[in-house]
């Protein structure tokens, strides 16, 4: 017996229009019409070709870590967000020849990074000079923070999910005075951390954002119009429903199960 | 100068004082005033107004890296619920949630003295009961609260057939309200628990998850919650049964104050280095 | 070998696709066979990722091991890293965590190294915070103010210097904090629904090493 | 615990602390130790999940239970160049579960949830209380509209943004305050340990140790 369950009305209703919005914007006004829409500039991913560069000067490797979420969970988009940017750091890393050690402590991400990479240097002919080794596993994240200074890196890039180990992994970075370029959601508590400890930091919703601001591909741009819109409609409704519940109508608190 | 760098301080000398500072009040316990927060007493006044022989869960998901955090607020929750005439479950949502419980029960470094609820006149099986280790994360919340005897024997290897608190709480319908140790995993356990049963959930979740719940309380899917060390210190206090959390709260106190006064320490410095620059 | 892996690339985006919206959909169904089913998904989910360990420890192992007969770098440590990871192994695995030498080793050595780690961050916090919170600019100025008055509302003894430190840092927190957490999340929210709608039509590859 | 265990606790954490100091060989055996472990450890968890979830089903007749076995095999695959690409397969099936996890919870929870509790009325019994809604409605509004990547505010509303971001900071400033009261109670825990045990005496040989370091680099 299939039924539909009561109660989630408006969580359908609002499903709808949210995925609706976006898959128009990406199938029709980025795909069909390729349409190209100018991004706020995000100053973390104008500085990744120079913090690179920095460390190929100083003949020092980078690091790159993309969190410490696992992919079946809540957090797993996190943790693609920070993947999709390994794939743009690695590409060019491997391009200007600088050496990039990553380290996941999660073994299904693990696997992901490490074709990410080779996969990398394979699209640059470069497939011989691949180091497996350099592709870390760790258990547990926070103790790369040696590994870091004794590698004496010169770029600390740390994108994805992350929980307590953060503060770890930067303060490890600047000891050995390399730059850290960080990007995080999901997790609140170590935003300030984020914020205070890097050189450059992509907060919440921007780093999402970031893949498609250096690939200017239309589809994806697009996709952030769209989720500008569906933005829209949330501050319409807090607008408009907490005005209305104010002059004591509450009416859309109501419809959408609050108050 | 001399006077220079004290602005700019090697950080050993910043690790030495802070380490100094957090060791004096375990040494010599000072004391130092606690005044209970308005969650905790939130927290206080639902489980006193707890009516008599109603069922409640204690979700003991805390794990030993949280340490003395979630640790003591589930000691001191767990005094004075046993106190108090409820039926008390306690389930453990995270691997190991089993050994803390039974460090709860006998004491340790982490969680005080020994709590022995024979000495509130409780009985295992009848009054309270350990139904151990249930892994699989969100799946795991939905299911139990569908069904409150899937794990079929309790953490002893007990039938629940034979535990006859348990035929009072069969599925999630039966709860009178939840309260979740836990450092992650709030927004399922909301929209598995209260979402689903309206069950009042209480949380006792560690400085770091704090500032996300804050919403949940004002949007009332979070009844109360506990903060970290300084909400088990406030509870005890409350609840009138002083343990380990009280003692650490100087540690606490003394520390912030350390962090504060070098916060400060280095602005003045920024201040007189910018001032000069200036000139 | 490309056009291999793309093959099977697109085989495995194809699964993404049909259990991603199966998963969608069932949460807004009522029926206990697909619930039930849906359960089931996670579970085995549970399961691939405790196998997909194989991969982590086995490479590990290799690199330490090679390390070792090398001779390399810190090949020394490496021989602590083999013995603390097979040994341990070696028992969890014919008893359980439970056997009594494991939770020894656990109990006396893992976890107080485990903790020592958590219990560096406070080291970190201090020196971090004196490095960076400076009234720089006026973003910078109202992180640091809320954080003081946060901290000393929070340390009880403060309440001897001025009994307004409390209230004070409670409304920072359950207004300003409030406000300022529900706007972000709200934003991570967003970021992270597009990400997951590229993923679940079946546009973004990138994460399985795929090209655009 | 006894004398031995306690001199262990006492050793292991403070040559993991001695990181703080500086880069050392303690550190690094400790630190090798402790990847070592957590290995086994999650190899050690994960066998017990899949024996509990799993395992002993299958062998009670729940043939469903298969799956885990047949989508394993590309792990041990995963060794060969050959198959190498096959580990994209279970991969898939976590990714497509885990995203929709997160699309569902992101729109249940995360927006419509702050977006209903954000849509009260903030007329409240106390002016005080009638002043805070209206704050926390307003910092909601503005912090939000500052995620806006595509669009820039119009003229005078230019401005929502930027008070959009001294939200934050004051939230992040508070996120701050109640990490660090973790932290240290963290902290606080291992202390007691050190102290009231025996684990005291390896201070005093740490303390040494850090000493003569002190002084031989001094002299260089």
């Amino acid at each position: 017996m299939i039924a539909f369950d009561t109660g989630k009305e408006v969580m359908l209703v609002m499903s709808i229009i949210f995925i609706g919005i976006l898959l128009y914007m990406m199938i029709v006004e980025g795909e069909q019409r390729k349409k190209v829409y100018n991004i706020r500039r995000l100053a973390p991913m104008d500085a990744i070709e120079e913090v690179i560069g920095r460390g190929v000067e100083m003949n020092r490797p980078i690091h790159f870590c993309p969190g410490t979420g696992a992919l079946n969970r809540l957090e797993a988009t996190s943790t693609l967000a920070g993947l999709t940017l390994l794939t743009y750091i690695a590409g060019i890393a491997v391009k200007v020849g600088c050496r990039i050690i990553v380290t996941v402590s999660k073994a299904d991400v693990y696997t992901l990074a490490l074709e990410i990479v080779r996969t990398a240097f394979r699209l640059e002919g470069k497939e011989e000079e691949f180091v497996e080794e350099d592709i870390m596993f760790m258990p547990q994240q926070k103790s790369a923070a040696g590994m870091l200074q004794r590698e004496n890196v010169a770029a600390n890039f740390l994108m994805g999910a992350w929980w307590h180990e953060s503060l770890v992994m930067m303060e490890a970075g600047s000891r050995v005075g390399a730059m850290n370029v960080c990007g995080a959601a999901y997790t609140l508590g170590q935003l300030p951390w984020f914020v205070a400890c890097s050189d450059y930091v992509l907060i919440g919703e921007e780093f999402y954002a970031a893949s498609a601001y250096v690939s200017r591909d239309p589809a994806e741009t697009c996709l952030i119009a769209g989720q500008d819109y569906v933005k829209f409609i949330c501050l319409g409704l807090i607008a408009l429903g907490s005005i209305l519940a104010t002059m004591g109508i509450p009416v859309l608190t109501k419809l959408f199960g609050g108050g | 100068m001399s006077f220079d760098k004290l602005f700019d301080l090697d950080q050993k000398y910043l690790y030495l004082v802070l380490a100094i500072m957090v060791s004096i009040p375990i040494i010599k316990p000072l004391g130092l005033p606690v005044v209970p927060g308005t969650y905790t007493k939130g927290t206080y006044d639902f489980i006193s107004s707890l009516p008599e022989g109603s069922v409640f869960v204690l979700d003991a998901a805390q794990t030993a890296g949280y340490g003395a955090e979630l640790q003591t607020q589930y000691v001191a929750i767990l005094r004075h619920l046993l106190s108090l005439d409820v039926k008390l479950v306690i389930v453990s949502f995270a691997a190991e949630g089993p050994m803390l419980v039974d460090m709860g029960f006998a004491g340790g470094t982490i969680s005080g003295t020994p709590v022995d609820p024979a000495f509130y006149g409780d009985v295992y099986g009848e009054d309270y009961v350990y139904l151990g280790f249930i892994p699989g994360g969100e799946t795991a919340f939905f299911a139990f609260g569908l069904d409150c005897w899937m794990t079929k024997v309790d953490e002893y290897g007990t039938p629940l057939e034979d535990l006859p608190i348990m035929q009072y709480c069969k599925t999630g319908e039966d709860w009178y309200g939840i309260m979740s140790f836990a450092g992650g995993n709030h927004e399922q356990r909301i929209a598995q628990w209260n979402s689903v049963y309206g069950v009042p959930l209480l949380f006792g979740v560690p400085g770091v998850s704090a500032p996300r719940m804050y919403s949940y309380i004002a949007t009332g899917q979070v009844e109360s919650m506990l903060v970290s060390l300084i909400g088990a210190a406030e509870y005890e206090m409350l609840s009138g049964k002083v343990g380990l959390a009280s003692s650490l709260m100087d540690v606490l106190s003394l520390g912030q104050i350390t962090i504060v006064f070098f916060i400060i320490l280095g602005n003045i410095g920024y201040y007189i280095e910018r001032r000069r620059g200036v000139k | 070998m490309s056009s291999y892996d793309d093959s099977i690339r697109n085989i495995s985006i194809f699964i993404t696709i049909v259990i991603g919206w199966f998963m969608i959909l069932e949460y807004f169904v009522k029926a206990p066979a697909i619930n039930s089913f849906a359960g089931t998904i996670s579970s085995i989910s549970t399961c691939l990722l405790a196998t997909f360990t194989i991969i982590g420890v086995g490479n590990l192992s290799r690199h330490h091991v090679k390390n070792i007969l090398t001779q390399g770098r810190n090949w020394m440590p490496s021989v602590v890293l083999i013995v603390s990871c097979w040994i341990p192994l070696v028992i969890g695995i014919i008893g359980t965590r439970k056997d009594p030498t494991y939770a020894y080793l656990y109990n006396s050595l893992y976890l107080p190294t485990s903790q020592a780690f958590f219990g560096i961050l406070s080291f970190y916090i201090l020196s971090a915070a004196y490095r960076t919170f400076k009234t720089r600019s006026l973003d910078s100025t109202v992180l640091l103010l809320a954080a003081i008055f946060v901290m000393m509302g929070n340390a009880p003894a403060t309440s001897i210097i001025w009994s307004g430190f409390a209230p004070l840092g409670g409304w920072i927190l359950d207004v300003c904090t409030a406000a300022g957490v529900r706007g972000i999340s709200i934003g991570i929210a967003i970021g992270s629904v597009v990400t997951a709608l590229r993923v679940l039509v079946g546009r973004e590859r990138r994460h399985l090493a795929g090209r655009e | 615990m006894g004398l031995y265990e306690n001199l262990l606790i006492g050793i292991f954490t403070l040559a993991i602390w001695s990181l703080i100091y500086r880069e050392n060989i303690f550190y690094r055996y400790a630190e090798h130790f402790y990847t070592g472990f957590a290995a086994s450890l999650i190899v050690v968890q994960g066998w017990e999940s899949v024996k509990k979830i799993a395992f002993i089903p299958l062998m009670q007749g729940e043939l469903i239970w298969l799956l885990v076995p047949i989508l394993s095999i590309p792990f041990f695959l995963f060794f060969f160049k050959k198959t190498r690409a096959l580990y994209m397969i279970p991969i898939a099936l976590l990714v497509g579960l885990g995203t929709a996890l997160g699309l569902r919870g992101a729109i249940h929870a995360q927006i419509l949830g702050q977006v209903i509790g954000t849509m009260s009325s903030m007329i409240k019994d106390t002016p005080m209380g009638t002043f805070n809604a209206v704050l926390i409605t307003i910092g909601t509004f503005c912090t939000l509209s500052y995620f806006t990547f595509t669009r820039e505010m119009p003229g005078p509303l230019k401005s929502i943004p930027r008070v959009g971001r001294l939200f934050i900071m004051a939230g992040l400033g508070g996120a701050f305050a109640n990490t660090t009261m973790g932290r240290l109670a963290n902290m606080s825990g291992i202390l007691l340990k050190i102290w009231k045990t025996e684990a005291i005496y390896v201070i005093a040989g740490a303390a040494i140790i850090i000493a003569i370091d002190t002084i031989q680099r001094r002299k260089k």
